[in-house]
């Protein structure tokens, strides 16, 4: 009755522990990115624009305001009425009592029963973590045609980060003949994704004998994709040449967000077509004061820019003050900058209250230090006059 | 379950917004960047905890129902209750002065019959506000009236430039009739202009139509004074900002009222906000040589250019070396490099080219239409 | 994103119906104890993958927008595509023939301006139905067709109740014109009965009405055909139960075709059903002396007599005492005790009164209008 | 920003063990009730009847079934688009670890970030366990008019019965002098509904000392209002005069179910006003055949009866097949009974194919197990001319 020919399984448990004080108070998908959106929009709406109407959120850490964020998903036109859509699943007490998810393999094997309910040819396991325009489609029409048991997704990556990643070693014929994980001497520079389509059967298979497995940390990269090579099973890569970034760190997130400042941004989003969808809030257009000075700055609706900002980001509600100097920066929603306070490559988080005449990541004699981001954690209130020095994390 | 279901009287034309009104129903005609007139009616019913609401429509219906989609934004789509597109009657010249024409709502009559709630809010759809209706409706029930109109106290002066009712009205807020703003000389300092909101038991309305349903263009404020010795008639006082738009000037000022703080913020922020359509926009990016000042800017533009005093809608770019000042862009338009525009009004879609310069009087600004190429 | 988007053509009256498509569009009339007669175009466009459909209405549009709501029951309250309401233009008497006006398309030209899809796929609104179009599509892109004319192939002695166009076809499936019934004597078994869904190329359509904008009641059938001589026209054939409602019999023969086991489990049952609109009522109660023989009964009813070879929608009473035969009783009618209706249709909240007998005969079943008294 | 006047926390975890085989599958809110409806049904209806637009629901027993049955709410008109809403809260992992809900105090306790969110005056708890219609406003209305620290709603139950409830002892001006969980000799009858209102602040330090005692369940009647009672808070009882049930065991759920068969059924599912919703799935109208016989029996949408049915239930998708007898029993949906089958007094699961000539619950020499209750658990087959003997569980 309910049977898919492929559903998504969107892993969004990640608590992006690097990311520091960034998401203490959220998951790493409901992490705010490039003002407007929040880091799981991106594979939600690859799954909308990849007409896969079927998706399950495997949820963990801090998950509330990503459940309400997503909500049955309509903001990303997935909420299906005929039996598909967006279903959360967080971890359960099922008779024998409740366990949490350890590695992502885990996660699936523990949500076996909600995969069986739609029964499909393919799953297709994604992450919540990352920033990319992907059709998925295309990826399934290779897994068919090849005939594999499994495809991986996967991107060249520079040589001298390729450690850093599940490097994937293929034959002349794209099949995958050895996956390692973070390799001290990567034979190759195509990186997982952390995307993969199963053969069903296949992947039903492979988690329960990983199951079985006391040694095994449950995780796909680590554990069950060798496994399966072990096996002498298909596994097949998918190269993907567009742009990819895993927000992992406090560096790679600030950086991908300045490359939308740039005068050809690496990810387009502002063309027409393959849009990026969110769930935003309602709020009037951004007002732009008298005397503010504006250069080279993305600004969201319900903004209130009354002094200079340059080279930086404001997200949805930012009010910033007169006399306000911001620099480099990304401000997250609804943070007020107070009267003449400086503020230069910081990372503010959302509902900051920053008072007036307070300096964030100004150098004034340690110039060493310029190059070091400053992060505010969400919900702060910096008090008049404070200063927050260049690196500092507060 | 609120006691009360709200009728929004969007059967109008006025034909005189110089052609923005022309290609879509007046309750359609976009305001303040990326809202809609229909917007403030209807938030402000909804804020108010109105869960049945009634949009009487014209024959050119489409804008309307593009905007409210499936009255999903507005917490309307429901099981009990929820938004109903009520077609209105095909109206000639002669009436289009009038706000409550009793044959919209007797067209209608079922709507008025299935719900069992008491009262009926009724409100025009050509108003800038942000009104709590409760305290009206409490007013009503408090007064045990038959009818509560809702009024605005206006400056005696005032009341050249906003044509429309003035209430008299008894020390105690009972109202016995209208007046003209001559009728009125000297006795006030300020005059209670009725805003088109009428709190109304829903038996009597239904009587009212039935008693009416002969009298080919008969208005429910008309049909009320004309039994006021009959009935309870309370004046209820509106203090919040008002703005309504019956000419291309009133349109270009309240726009421009919205770069005032306290109105943008009585309007729009607050649990009790305006609510509009969600549009997946990216944000407006501002380049190196952008000089905005006083200005309210959409989400999806790419501004390039120097902006004074203007409200630009979602998704307009505008180039370098390009000047706007005290000027409305709607959606979509693109303006070239070395532009100079001067109190305009652009439309959707407007496409102006390099090097051409438009300056309107602050009284009779610009129009340009809809996918005009200039 | 599907390739496709759909136009359904509801701005039609029949006036064949006694007055059950007097009060509501034909698209909204009630079928099937639970459905509307546009549940079944809508139902078969959203379950082949179309996301955006526009339906063209008729003046008097609520009962559509009432079925519709806010589409969520057909996937289509979307932020990308969804539902298009397209108010069709007013005709007079003389065009209730035709299915795909031009002009109520050309009204709403924007419509297939706003999306970059392939192909539309244009459907009529008064037939019964559950078809996978993505056959057709598919049928109609290996062909490279222009304009795909789908059929069902019916008997020669058939054709004399199902008015309509019978197409010329070649052997290879191209489609040459149309013909009459007579014109195709005796050469085959079988006809390729034209069924009012048309897949066409979206720029082609857009060339078509702006070619024909002049031409007061043109048809898009005959257009095509005038042109036949410069487009590839190919027929596809439907080989599922269909029925086409033009008349009070054909009305009550297809409702009764529901009580065949095969018929509800083609249009009801499986993955692609027939959808509507979702309403909370409670099950039906029989209660002791009910006595039920080959009836299809909606939800939330209380039935105390005897039914047999009955269509009964919600919410309908029937004391005890009461036989109720070949009928078709709709919703909310309520029917006293020792009453005896035979070859009856009873619209929407009739009450029948105590000891009344009603019988009409299997070709001309007594029809009683909504909210009658008897 | 996001105030509400009153929230409800809607207690879904319950697993239900008494009901043994019925709940096997899903959560006891989630199960079938009255052919159409589902247990939980009646709480959400009661709170959009009550206008309280923003709902907690909690779950942690098998909630797959029971968040997709949720989805957004929409179904009772709760799926508010200005920050309220239906929320579900399953238990998470925060930053010291995850853990699950222990008594129902724990659970609210995990959510206290989710009230606070809220921030507002009352907290409504209820449960999805009963079957009730209750306006909560009248409820709220009297808590706020003697100014109460917390409501518990109670209504009068047999004084033999009253040792299995929480049992109320009020003064004269309803203001309760003693709370006692499952008393052997109870000195009142009044038996707590599981429904409270609570002043947010009074609760919120409650939460917070009943952690901190690690002698107490964390449960609200055994411990928490005794706790709040010692303490001389002011503890109001509201009298609720009409039908409620806890459907708690087998028996309490057949009975409740069977008394909607009644000439003069003791709670109102068929008049206008105060309409209970359910998430339910479009089928068509129910057919009846040539010669079925059907007798005061509650017959829902898709059912197709060809034999005989008296004085059951059949939920939705139910089929009957000719020469097929069935008496004083409850269908739960898309079960089909096959060719000459027999039924008396059982409780079917869904999705239940019985093949033909079975025998169920019918007594032939054991007729001192006419009175029991026989139950055949969810998705089964069972197969030609199977015997099951009246009260057997399967």
């Amino acid at each position: 009755m309910h049977q898919r020919e492929c559903i998504a399984m969107l892993l969004a448990g990640g608590q992006g522990s690097r990311l520091g004080y960034l998401t203490r108070r959220v998951a790493k998908p409901a992490l705010s990115f490039g003002g407007k959106y929040r880091v799981i929009d991106f594979s939600l709406s690859n799954c909308a624009n990849s007409n896969i109407d079927t998706v399950g959120v495997l949820t963990q850490y801090k998950p509330y305001a990503l459940h309400s964020y997503i909500g049955s998903g309509g903001a990303w036109d997935l909420n299906d009425k005929f039996g598909g859509g967006v279903h959360i699943l967080p971890p359960f007490v099922g008779e024998d009592g409740g366990s949490w998810y350890k590695g992502t393999a885990d996660a699936i094997y523990h949500n076996i029963d909600f995969i069986n309910f739609y029964n499909p040819i393919y799953v297709l396991i994604i992450s919540g973590d990352h920033i990319y325009k992907m059709n998925y489609e295309l990826l399934i029409r290779q897994h068919k045609n090849t005939g594999a048991d499994v495809t991986v997704s996967a991107i060249e990556v520079a040589w001298e980060e390729a450690s850093r990643f599940g490097i994937i070693t293929p034959d002349a014929t794209d099949r995958i003949i050895r996956f390692a994980e973070k390799p001290a001497q990567p034979d190759s520079n195509l990186a997982s994704m952390g995307v993969y389509v199963f053969n069903w059967p296949v992947l039903k298979k492979a988690l329960l004998e990983d199951q079985e497995n006391p040694a095994s940390d449950n995780d796909f990269g680590k554990n069950v994709l060798p496994m399966l090579l072990e096996q002498g099973k298909k596994l097949f890569v998918y190269k993907f040449n567009e742009y990819w970034v895993d927000v992992g760190t406090v560096q790679s997130y600030y950086q991908a967000n300045m490359e939308l400042l740039l005068p050809e941004p690496p990810l387009n989003i502002f063309g027409p077509g393959f849009k990026i969808f969110s769930n935003e809030e309602i709020l009037p257009p951004h007002y732009i004061g008298p005397d503010a000075r504006i250069s080279n700055s993305l600004i969201c609706n319900g903004c209130t820019v009354l002094g200079e900002v340059k080279n930086s980001i404001l997200a949805p509600g930012v009010y910033i003050d007169e006399g306000v100097w911001v620099e480099d920066s990304i401000i997250l929603s609804n943070t007020r900058i107070g009267n003449k306070s400086r503020i230069r490559k910081a990372i503010i988080g959302e509902s900051v209250e920053i008072k007036a005449n307070c300096s964030l990541g100004i150098c004034t004699g340690d110039e060493h230090n310029r190059s070091l981001i400053t992060c505010v954690e969400d919900n702060l209130t910096i008090f008049d006059g404070a200063l927050i020095r260049a690196g500092e994390n507060i | 379950m609120s006691r009360t279901i709200g009728i929004i009287s969007g059967n109008r034309r006025s034909g005189y917004l110089q052609g923005i009104d022309k290609q879509r129903p007046l309750a359609a005609v976009p305001f303040g960047g990326r809202y809609r007139l229909l917007d403030f009616a209807l938030s402000s019913m909804v804020n108010s905890g109105l869960r049945t609401v009634g949009i009487i429509t014209p024959s050119n219906y489409r804008p309307i129902l593009d905007e409210l989609g499936s009255g999903k934004e507005w917490q309307l789509d429901r099981k009990s209750g929820g938004l109903f597109i009520l077609p209105g009657v095909n109206w000639g010249l002669a009436v289009w002065d009038k706000v409550f024409l009793l044959k919209d709502i007797a067209k209608n009559f079922e709507y008025l019959e299935n719900d069992l709630s008491e009262y009926v809010l009724l409100c025009g759809c050509n108003q800038i506000f942000n009104i709590d209706f409760n305290e009206a409706i409490a007013f009503h029930e408090q007064n045990h009236a038959d009818v509560t109109l809702i009024y605005k106290a206006i400056k005696k002066e005032e009341w050249q430039t906003l044509k429309g009712t003035i209430l008299k009205m008894s020390p105690e807020g009972r109202v016995g009739g209208s007046m003209t703003g001559e009728e009125a000389t000297g006795a006030y300092m300020e005059l209670p202009f009725f805003i088109d909101m009428v709190v109304i038991n829903r038996t009597l309305l239904m009587e009212v139509i039935q008693g009416y349903v002969a009298v080919e263009d008969a208005d429910l404020l008309e049909a009320i004074f004309e039994n006021k010795g009959m009935l309870s008639i309370f004046g209820f006082p509106f203090r919040g900002y008002f703005a309504r738009i019956e000419s291309i000037n009133d349109f270009f000022k309240s726009n421009m009222d919205l770069l005032n703080y306290d109105v943008r913020n009585e309007l729009f922020w607050g649990v009790n906000r305006v609510h509009t359509k969600s549009r997946d926009n990216p944000p407006t990016h501002y380049s190196d040589n952008a000089l905005i000042r006083n200005s309210l800017v959409a989400s999806g533009c790419n501004i390039q250019g120097a902006l004074e005093n203007c409200i630009v809608s979602r998704n307009v770019q505008v180039a370098g070396d390009t000047h706007i000042k005290n000027s409305i862009i709607m959606r979509r338009c693109n303006i070239g490099k070395n532009v100079i525009l001067e109190n305009v009004i652009l439309d959707n879609y407007v496409v102006i080219h390099e090097g051409t310069i438009l300056k309107g009087q602050g009284n009779t600004p610009v129009v340009i239409n809809k996918r005009a190429v200039i």
